[in-house]
């Protein structure tokens, strides 16, 4: 009967209530002397983006109310309850479920917990869903883990939460409108069936579309600054078209392909989006993978790797979603976030098990550390 | 449970943010314009076949961005039971109306000469259009894609036992 | 200025359309790896949706979008489709 | 006047826009391997298909039609980079190399590509992956 120590990852997630309840339920049921629930929010490497302080301040704000939740839950009992708060990867980067997991082993080692209780919507600010994968890697780690057994339903509540409604209104508003530039707005049947279809698009998706609820003071201005992104993208896209039209169209066809990674200094979920699709759509450079912030692009020409290291579609990205403060920074070049992977790259890091590549798995763990110092000094 | 893609070396196979940002993006778009097709099904060639179609293609798109399992999850059976039936439903619906109506099977004119609505043809056929053939199409789409996709479930996903009786006969054929 | 008929222009059009699309047969066919022919049938099919709208205003048949707007659909769903089967083999398909 | 220059736009939109869809087409024949063939299939088409669009919409003028035309331009325009960037990386899941240059005619089909069909093979008879399947399957079978 001695101290009963449980980690709870916490995030902004509709059954993170519960999921404390539930912590603080299971960790009394053994009857310990002393019940130490430790409280930690995970921050997703969000880069040095204008939002950041405001992010810690959400963290801030959630970890106490956890507390007082904890509190509440543990009233009336026995047992001596106490909560230790912290806010894990300020120094790491974190970036797939892999590093989440890694993260918490570490955390529950140092502190000697017993149990992870895991929320079954866990979901820290990345837009992919992470639990799945996330689970996976625990059941990697010697971390004991259990998810909170909570009725899946709370979904449905979802769409009744305030945080909700600017989600539910703006699909609702982005329906109605795209029905009436289908059809004709001046016809009753088409304003009352584009309400119709209105709700049903926002009911069913407004939480699958929206990652993040859109507020009335940053949405607008991005969409502004959107509209101004998108003829520059243009005008860098038949740029390129034509410098790649050059090459493909004469006989000896120069080209020269290399597989490079970036570290995009941009947010998971849409501005990723933006950047890897621009960069899929300026010939020379596509995009093969971007699970994280870091791409790895596929280039076919010198020129267009050089524009890729230039930065200049990420900074225009970034200057879409954060304005123009945050479009000032150095190119990838100078922070030193690119790296030129060599060849046998992409079998030796996604097939471990595929025997040509395992003698080939050296090249993408020094590019990862080399990029990561180059990072944390840049950081500093 | 170990991924098939967990060794040591990588990190777990996530689904791509890219692939998942964008489908969450044209789905709205979709659903929209899908339902604004079968509505419009009976006054534009494009018909409701294709507006149900295209319903069922979003939901598809989902699944395939955020994997079939979630989706099956987010989208319960009896919502998909129902659209087929309720699609059935109104079908027939509209079809015995005519005859209590005194002519045959989906005469729409009636609605017109006797009940005396206006555009009557137009309104029997839209609700035909709706309700019996886009409902029923997008169920179908639907339904056909995760029964085909639960023959394929591997073992660790499998949660009821009807996955797991098709799981078996898939794998006992190799 | 000779009399230029916009519609016969466009009709033009799409046949160079058909032409070159029929070029990307050889990719499908040819391959050699899967990817291979999924980007040529990814191209046949976008070259597809350009032909349909062309012919919409060569032949004055608006309707014709619809059609090229669902094809449009299909084709990028068939590609994440079949980019995903042949990863995960029906993993999680 | 405002007339030809009506047509001629049209004219200059359409003839660019089969431009580059020759130049996709040509860069799907001749380049070397998947990743090289992903570069023009996915933008040098994207932009020959935007154009021929945007010289479509011009020539519907003001009406319905050229709304769809418009849609389906904004359409292409998201789903083929995307649709490009699946493809590229199921062929980075599944293991093909990309063509380095190093060795081998450009204008050739395979390039460095190591026989297209091999990866399929290993992946499916992979011991692991075959083993966890089969096990898992007779494990809940109660014969």
């Amino acid at each position: 009967m001695a101290t009963e120590r449980l980690l709870v990852p916490l995030s902004e997630s509709p059954t993170v209530r519960q999921t404390v309840a539930y912590a603080v339920q299971s960790g009394l049921e053994p009857k310990p002397e002393t019940l130490v629930c430790h409280l930690v929010v995970a921050l997703p490497y969000e880069a040095d983006v204008p939002g950041e302080r405001e992010s810690l301040e959400e963290t801030k704000r959630l970890l106490e109310r956890a507390v007082s939740w904890v509190n509440e839950d543990a009233t009336g009992v026995d047992t001596d309850v106490t909560c230790e708060t912290a806010v894990l990867g300020k120094d790491a980067y974190l970036f797939g479920p892999k590093d989440y997991a890694e993260t918490f082993e570490a955390y529950a080692a140092e502190h000697d917990i017993d149990r992870l209780i895991l929320d079954p919507e866990y979901n820290p600010g990345a837009s992919a869903p992470l639990l799945q994968p996330l689970e996976r890697e625990l059941a990697r780690t010697d971390v004991s883990f259990v998810e909170a057994p909570l009725e899946r339903s709370v979904t449905h509540e979802r769409f009744t939460g305030v945080a909700s409604w600017s989600r539910f209104l703006s699909l609702f508003v982005v329906s109605f409108g795209f029905y009436l530039i289908l059809g004709d707005p001046l016809y009753w049947f088409d304003l009352v069936t584009g309400t119709a279809v209105g709700l049903i698009v926002a009911f069913t998706l407004s939480h699958v579309t929206f990652s993040t609820a859109p507020t009335l003071r940053e949405t607008p201005g991005r969409l502004l600054r959107f509209t101004l992104y998108v003829p520059y993208l243009l005008g860098e896209i038949i740029r390129a078209n034509l410098q790649i039209s050059l090459v493909i169209l004469r006989p000896s066809m120069p080209i020269n392909p290399t597989v490079t990674t970036l570290r995009a200094r941009v947010r998971s979920g849409l501005p990723l989006l933006g950047l890897a699709n621009s960069i899929t759509l300026t010939p020379g450079t596509l995009t093969v993978r971007a699970n994280d912030q870091r791409l790895v692009v596929h280039t076919l020409i010198d020129d267009a790797r050089e524009d890729l290291f230039e930065g200049g579609l990420e900074r225009a990205i970034r200057f879409v979603f954060h304005g123009r403060r945050a479009a000032a920074i150095p190119t990838p070049k100078e922070r030193g976030d690119t790296e030129i992977l060599a060849p046998g790259y992409i079998s030796g890091s996604s097939q471990p098990s595929a025997g040509a590549g395992s003698s080939n798995s050296d090249p993408p763990e020094t590019t990862t550390d080399g990029a990561d110092a180059s990072d944390g000094g840049d950081e500093a | 449970m170990g991924g098939r893609y967990g060794g040591e070396h990588g990190d777990t196979y996530t689904e791509s943010q890219v692939i998942l940002t964008a489908v969450k993006i044209i789905a709205p778009f979709t659903l929209t314009y899908g339902m604004f097709m079968t509505l419009h099904g009976a006054d534009t060639p494009g018909g409701s076949f294709q507006g149900g179609a295209i319903i069922g293609v979003t939901v598809l798109m989902l699944a395939f961005a955020f994997g079939i399992e979630p989706t099956r999850q987010w989208l319960k059976n009896s919502v998909i039971v129902s659209m087929v039936g309720g699609g059935v439903a109104i079908f027939i619906g509209v079809g015995l109306a005519t005859i209590a109506l005194g002519g045959s099977f989906l005469e729409y004119r009636l609605f017109f000469t006797v009940l005396g609505i206006p555009d009557g043809t137009k309104w029997g056929m839209e609700a035909i259009e709706v309700g019996g053939i886009a409902l029923i199409v997008a169920g179908v789409v639907i339904t056909l894609f995760f029964a085909t996709a639960a023959g394929f479930t591997p073992a660790r996903y499998r949660s009821t036992p009807e996955v797991e009786t098709a799981d078996d006969e898939v794998l006992s054929d190799d | 200025m000779i009399p230029l008929d916009i519609n016969e222009l466009f009709l033009v059009g799409a046949a160079i359309f058909v032409v070159l699309a029929i070029a990307m047969f050889y990719r499908a066919v040819a391959g050699p790896t899967t990817q291979d022919r999924l980007l040529a049938v990814n191209v046949l099919g976008t070259n597809t949706v350009v032909i349909l709208a062309l012919l919409a205003a060569g032949l004055d048949q608006p309707w014709f979008l619809d059609v090229a707007l669902i094809y449009a659909l299909l084709n990028f769903l068939m590609a994440i489709a079949i980019s995903k089967f042949t990863v995960e083999r029906g993993g999680v398909l | 006047m405002i007339d030809t220059l009506y047509v001629g736009a049209i004219v200059v939109l359409l003839a660019l826009g089969v431009f580059f869809t020759f130049v996709s087409a040509m860069g799907v024949l001749r380049l070397p391997d998947v990743y090289a063939r992903a570069h023009t299939a996915s933008q040098t088409d994207t932009l020959g298909a935007g154009l021929a669009l945007a010289a479509v919409a011009l020539a519907l003028g003001w009406q319905q039609a050229s709304v769809y035309t418009v849609l389906l331009l904004f359409f292409v325009f998201i789903t083929n980079p995307t649709a490009a960037h699946a493809i590229a990386r199921s062929a980075a899941e599944m293991g093909i190399e990309p063509w380095s240059g190093a060795d081998g005619d450009p204008s050739s089909d395979g390039g460095a590509v190591p026989d297209g069909g091999e990866p399929i093979d290993e992946r499916s008879s992979e011991p692991g992956h075959e083993r966890e399947t089969t096990e898992g399957s007779h494990g809940g079978d109660p014969r």
